[in-house]
């Protein structure tokens, strides 16, 4: 390996705590603990969790970075003294809601209860498995990832509605209706635009998408399918404009109207998990992941985790849109939202299915690569 | 319609639509991003001289303007020295949280009344302070006031007078005594001479005088009583009633001093 | 609108129904009529222009208790009060929803606070005050105590 | 993948739940160990409450820890999420205290709509006796550990209105109250306040 | 889904205050709706029949929290007629002053709460931010943020400090501004016709009908204010537009009031002006010795019976931030009012709320009653 990446700073981690282990039993037992298999096993353990820790990691700073910055759009500063600048308010906040009883409506369904908003964490959380971060930094490259990712970001819309139903509250209830409405309403724009992306890059593998990126970034040439992508991301995130499952002004809280303690924290993380695959899945397919384009110096890009830094702030940066849109823009109603998911969205996405494929026939897709500052 | 006067102007640009509001958000952000109006509340205080009187609200930072402070109905200072225990603030406390409480230190003989406060009534509507003829009641523009006991609410007349040795700023303004017509007047057959008005007079405006003892007619027995009568000194009369109140004899009445 | 103008307008139709039309500050007058020529009156001064109904309140007056209507017309920009008694025994009017549908909760107000029954009424049932509630708070003979005094008060009964 | 042999019935123990035991018994008496048959035996109505009860104890065991006790309260008194409501005229300064100029959410304050969210509840206004069932259940929808402060005079001892037949003299009738916050309404400097000494006060108690 | 009642409040986002709508849905439309009231009721009129003239401000202040001073004014046009008082005139100006100021910071809160109920965020914290700078003001000549206790039984307690026209006219001019900033974030904005456009239509007919008042029935094309129609105080010698608007619908009580706002900063400079111009005394002279300020009542009856004092009745009609508000002060010749009767704008606005709310979605309840401008306080008081 050129680079080191997370699985192989995690095999030699592995590795090498093996390796001191062995050398304390005697011979069959040590053969046994020197055995590849064994090696790799802890890797990939040492792997999740590592992975676990950045991701959550990132989200609780994600947090903060709304927090703050939703603070400045409105003319206030946002959770500030608790630790420096508040950065350790999310922890504050986690630690809390962990010790928080939990409490269980009588009326409520256990299994659905307990099951849907871990279900919804864990879904959630798999998706860093597959996301590469950077070049190497991924766990593993599979050659269909994208459809991966997208295939188990769907899978929340289910777990809403099982907690939702299981609340036996009212509220939970037309919140879960919407939620899933909602996000099969905007799944398949959502995944016309990616194939717009597909059909440019040729492949699935988000590796693959971002070096195909190398010379010019997707979000010019593919502007409808970014916009659209945007849109339907924005509905699957549940953010406004598009926030109506937990609409707080007509639905208490939404679906998790009757959640709290660590069944709370499990969604806002979840929730917030995914505005983070969501950034990031912006970036990937549209601003070119971890490559930088030609005319930034090279210094700029070549020191240690250059890739992991420019992928992280432009990942940031875009998510600091979706707050700008959260701080100016009002929500829609859900049958406005539903309407405009199938009547507008879908055309638009098949639109820029169209283009894509225009452009690919053409070949004018070289043309956005010689310009001078491809990308930006 | 020609009546209609709030209309708007319809925009045909459709990208405006959304590009209106978030670029107002920004620039909000561009104003607030260095120095937002927050107000860093245990570290910075309105009342700080700073935010004082501060006039430029065109800089686009709204915080502290025309904050004047003087004028805040806060909890009470009570200077304890120049009251004159008249119990005027506990008749026109509207809430009735003015309790008049011996003070502690006073003489057992004679114990000095001064107004107890109870924080969890008083709605802060400023009668008593309006009503105090001494000026010794006085509103400060201290409005921290949590506690986690209830009777921690009840402020002693020493604590209040703790407030007023704080030296924090008063309420200025103070309302001119419009002249009234008003007056302690006597319904002279009725009065013993017991000098229970003039005992209890906080301004002691009132002196007993005598009055010439009738004689007697055949057959008409003289009222015992002590011949003396009050004679209140309207420049001094705070109007307190005190005397009406404490009259046995119901013979001292509101009327207008011709 | 003048007091005397309107006594000329309504005495012709309405007769004895209404027992004086006297002078109010601010207002047209006041009209006050017997309680069983309620709606003829409501049905001729809504007929006047009188086509909103600001209020409907009651006022205790011990020995009988009085019924009040606060209307404004568009026309003339002018308010004015009907007023009706009532018994206390027998405390009962028609009431006004027929003709001003906005009487509805001025009148469920006033009768569980002032216990003042309109007859006819689509929905009288409480308002402000807790369902069952057994009082009526408005009327002179409820007097307001100190929470520490019922609280004596029932530690001693 | 080769297993030890005894490596998996080592973690049978004696903190199971009975509902485990029987199963873990089987296993013990020589039964081939086939793999997943405890997950098999993770029927749900057992599995939900066991996990709750496993999860209450170790909660409880941490919340006992000289070590982790500290952590847990320095995170409940700087993540105080107040119940979102208004009463009366204290909410309008309630609500400005959440404005620009105060800012509440600095401290970590962040008003929640649903009781289930909250840890503390600002009885912001006049409470009278046809919500005072519903305070209660409000209060008792909030998971523990809870607080309660009643800002104004109202909520403190019925302020102006007590001596009304609708009014309840003092939400301490009702619920436990730890702070309470004279003023009518405080300003909102005098609730955030409120809302250190409050602070203050779960820092210094002990459990 | 089957058709379910459901309750929004006591405790909800969306009511703002202390009150229940029950709802009878059918998947997402109403069917039905039933308003509960009460849960504020503090008995208000009550308590002002053992309380002094004067004391029965300080209830008035807390029966509407956002439109304190409008309410002390209203009472104190009644309560001064019952007693046969009549302020100055520079009294009057302040009362006027302190009644647009009022509506200006009571409309700001409306907005604060309204976008809110629309998923607007940041607004919210505009509006509170700009409603706190009257505040301040508000402050520096009564004393208070929110519970003034400013207006007497004869004028008003004190003059304005030094500097407060300066001052007043600096946050006028920092406001005009801004109303134009809230209208890019809501008007500017595709989202908010889709949301607003069409909600909650009630026509002037049916308003009368119904007893709505204020920016509601001004919004259905009916040019109606107390202000213009049957003025008070000193509005006959201002100059200002009533605000109307032809929508009925929530985007048009959104444009009426914002147009209010715009015509409160008209008529506040004016008066800022007479007031700099014309400086005078701010309390009657000939008062009765008990409603001066400093007042002895001694016990708490019998004192006036004494002394005679005129009966008689007052009667006095505002417009007030949210409509028309009545009181009615019977004075018997007590030292307290025999019987106190206000007539609450919001109360009225609310009983209609069948009349506007069924036929739409759930979804559309928080911005129709949003645009109502639901006070709980002066509903139940």
């Amino acid at each position: 390996m050129a680079s080191a990446t997370l699985y192989s700073v995690s095999y030699d981690l592995s590795h090498l705590l093996l390796g001191g282990i062995a050398s304390v039993f005697p011979d069959p037992l040590r053969a046994w603990i020197s055995n590849g298999n064994v090696i790799t096993g802890l890797a990939v353990l040492i792997f999740a969790a590592l992975l676990l820790a950045a991701s959550m990691l990132n989200t609780i700073l994600l947090i903060w970075w709304e927090r703050k910055l939703l603070g400045r759009f409105m003319d206030r500063r946002g959770a500030m003294h608790v630790g420096y600048a508040g950065l350790l308010q999310n922890f504050a906040d986690g630690f809390k809601l962990f010790r928080k009883t939990t409490v269980q409506p009588r009326e409520a369904d256990a299994l659905g209860f307990f099951t849907g908003p871990t279900a919804y964490m864990v879904t959630s959380m798999i998706l860093f498995g597959v996301l590469p971060i950077s070049s190497g930094w991924n766990s593993g490259a599979l050659p269909l990832s994208l459809l991966l990712a997208l295939a188990i970001f769907s899978f929340a819309p289910l777990f809403i509605f099982v907690s939702a139903w299981s609340s036996n509250n009212k509220y939970s209830l037309m919140g879960g209706m919407r939620s899933a409405a909602q996000m099969i309403a905007y799944e398949v724009p959502l995944l016309l635009a990616v194939v717009a992306v597909v059909i440019v890059a040729g492949s699935f593998d988000l590796t693959t998408i971002v070096y195909e990126q190398q010379n010019y970034w997707f979000w010019g040439p593919l502007f409808v399918a970014l916009v659209v992508f945007v849109a339907g991301m924005l509905a699957e995130m549940e953010r406004i404009p598009f926030d109506l499952p937990e609409a707080e002004a007509e639905l208490v809280e939404g679906w998790n109207t009757e959640y709290g303690g660590m069944l709370f924290a499990f969604f806002m993380l979840a929730d917030y998990l995914r505005s983070l695959i969501g950034s990031i899945l912006v970036v990937l397919l549209f601003l070119g992941g971890w490559t930088m384009p030609s005319w930034v110096p090279s210094a700029a890009t070549s020191f240690p985790l250059a890739g992991i830094f420019w992928f992280m702030l432009k990942t940031y940066l875009v998510f600091a849109v979706f707050v700008w849109i959260r701080a100016a823009l009002p929500r829609v109603r859900t049958d406005q939202l539903l309407r405009v998911g199938w009547n507008r969205m879908i055309p638009l996405s098949l639109l820029a299915v169209f283009l894509a494929a225009a452009l690919v026939t053409v070949k004018c897709v070289p043309v956005f690569g010689c310009l001078p500052s491809p990308g930006i | 319609m020609s009546d209609v006067t709030a209309t708007e102007k319809p925009d045909e640009n459709p990208i405006l639509w959304v590009a209106r509001p978030m670029a107002t958000a920004a620039r909000q952000f561009a104003k607030s991003l260095f120095r937002p109006s927050t107000i860093v509340y245990p570290y910075e205080r309105l009342e700080d001289p700073k935010f004082r009187d501060r006039l430029d609200v065109a800089s686009g930072k709204p915080f502290g303007v025309g904050q004047v402070w003087d004028n805040y109905r806060g909890v009470h200072a009570l200077n304890i020295a120049t009251c004159i225990s008249c119990n005027l603030c506990a008749f026109s406390c509207p809430d009735v949280c003015i309790d008049m409480v011996t003070t502690a230190g006073s003489d057992p003989k004679h114990p000095k009344k001064c107004p107890q406060i109870d924080y969890g009534k008083c709605s802060y509507c400023g009668f008593c302070s309006d009503a105090c003829p001494e000026g010794c009641l006085t509103m400060t523009t201290r409005y921290e006031l949590s506690v986690s006991k209830r009777s921690d609410m009840i402020y002693p007349p020493e604590r209040l007078f703790e407030v007023f040795r704080s030296k924090l700023p008063m309420n200025p303004i103070r309302l001119a005594r419009p002249e009234n017509e008003d007056a302690i007047l006597l319904d002279p057959p009725l009065c013993i001479g017991c000098n229970a008005c003039a005992r209890d007079c906080p301004t002691q405006c009132i002196t007993m005088l005598d009055v010439p003892k009738p004689e007697a007619k055949p057959g008409e027995k003289l009222p015992k009583r002590i011949w003396k009568e009050p004679v209140v000194n309207d420049s001094d009369c705070v109007r307190c009633g005190t005397c009406i109140s404490v009259c046995p004899k119901e013979c001292l009445f509101w009327g207008t001093r011709k | 609108m003048q007091t005397d103008e309107l006594e000329r307008t309504l005495r012709p139709s309405l007769g004895d129904r209404i027992t004086s039309v006297e002078a109010f500050p601010d207002t047209a007058g006041r009209v006050r009529f017997r309680r069983e020529a309620a709606l003829d009156v409501f049905r001729s001064v809504h007929a006047l222009g009188f086509h909103h109904l600001s209020t409907v309140g009651g006022i205790d007056w011990v020995d009988h208790r009085e019924v009040f209507y606060i209307l404004w017309s568009d026309d003339t920009r002018q308010y004015v009060v009907l007023s009706t008694d009532v018994p206390a025994s027998d405390a009962h009017v028609e009431s006004a929803t027929p003709v001003w549908p906005s009487a509805n909760w001025h009148e469920r107000e006033t009768w569980e606070l002032v216990d003042i029954t309109f007859d006819h009424h689509p929905d009288l049932r409480h308002l402000l005050t807790p369902d069952g509630y057994a009082f009526h708070p408005l009327l002179r003979s409820f007097k307001l105590h100190e929470p520490e005094e019922l609280e004596v008060k029932a530690r001693h009964v | 993948m080769t297993t030890p042999a005894s490596a998996p019935r080592l973690a049978r123990s004696a903190t199971q739940p009975e509902s485990f035991r029987a199963d873990g018994d089987l296993l013990m008496a020589g039964q081939p160990a086939v793999p997943f048959v405890e997950i098999e035996a993770l029927r749900v109505k057992e599995f939900i409450p066991a996990a709750k009860e496993a999860l209450t104890d170790l909660i409880a065991e941490q919340g006992q820890s000289k070590l982790i006790r500290p952590v847990f309260n320095w995170a409940g008194r700087n993540s105080l999420f107040p119940l979102h409501w208004g009463l009366a005229c204290c909410a309008i300064e309630f609500a400005a205290a959440f404005g620009a100029r105060w800012d509440a959410e600095r401290f970590g304050v962040v008003p929640r709509s649903s009781p289930r969210q909250c840890d503390l509840m600002i009885v912001n206004g006049t409470v009278t006796w046809k919500v005072a069932h519903k305070l209660i259940t409000l209060y008792e929808q909030m998971p523990e550990p809870k607080w309660v402060i009643a800002m104004g005079n109202c909520a403190t001892g019925g302020g102006p209105f007590r001596t009304a037949y609708s009014v309840v003299p003092g939400v301490d009738k009702l619920v436990p109250v730890d702070v309470y916050i004279a003023g009518c309404p405080p300003r909102p400097e005098a609730m955030l306040d409120g809302i250190l000494r409050l602070e203050t006060l779960i820092r210094e108690r002990k459990e | 889904m089957s058709e379910m009642w459901i309750n929004m409040g006591p405790q909800h986002p969306m009511t703002h205050g202390l009150w229940n709508l029950r709802v009878r849905i059918e998947g997402e439309v109403i069917l039905d709706v039933d308003p509960e009231m009460g849960y504020l009721h503090r008995g208000i009129e009550k308590i002002s029949e053992d309380r002094h003239y004067n004391e029965v401000i300080t209830l008035m202040d807390r029966t509407c929290y956002v439109a304190g001073l409008a309410w002390e004014h209203l009472y104190m046009l009644a309560a001064e007629e019952a007693l046969h008082i009549r302020p100055p005139e520079r009294a009057q100006y302040l009362r006027v002053l302190c009644e647009e100021f009022q509506r200006i910071a009571s409309h700001l809160m409306w907005y604060a709460a309204f976008v809110q109920d629309i998923g607007l965020m940041s607004p919210f914290l505009y509006g509170m931010r700009d409603r706190d700078l009257i505040l301040d003001l508000f402050q520096s000549y009564t004393g208070a943020r929110m519970t003034y206790e400013y207006m007497r039984a004869g004028g008003v307690r004190n003059d304005l400090p030094p500097g407060f026209t300066d001052r007043a006219r600096k946050v006028l001019d920092w406001l005009l501004p801004r109303f134009h900033e809230y209208d890019q974030l809501c008007l500017g904005s595709d989202i908010f016709h889709k949301r607003c456009d069409g909600l909650g239509k009630l026509s002037a007919e049916e308003c009368i009908r119904h007893g709505v008042t204020g920016p509601m029935l001004r919004s259905a094309g009916r040019k109606r204010d107390l202000r213009r129609d049957r003025p008070y105080a000193v509005y006959d010698q201002l100059d200002f537009e009533v605000a109307v608007a032809d929508g009925a619908d929530v985007t048009g009580r959104y444009l009426v009031r914002m147009e209010e706002m715009r015509q409160s900063v008209r008529i506040l400079y004016q008066v800022l002006d007479w007031l700099d111009r014309h400086p005078g005394p701010v309390m009657a002279d000939q008062l009765p010795r008990w409603l001066g300020a400093p007042y002895a009542p001694v016990g708490r009856e019998g004192y006036l019976l004494k002394r005679n004092y005129p009966k008689g009745v007052g009667f006095s009609a505002i417009e007030e931030p949210h409509g028309e508000a009545l009181a009615y002060v019977v004075n018997e010749g007590g030292e307290h009012p025999y019987r106190v009767k206000f007539r609450s704008p919001v109360f009225a606005n609310l009983a209609a709320s069948r009349h506007y709310l069924v036929g739409y979605r759930v979804a559309d309840i928080p911005p129709i009653m949003g645009s109502v401008d639901v006070c709980v306080g002066e509903v139940d008081r």
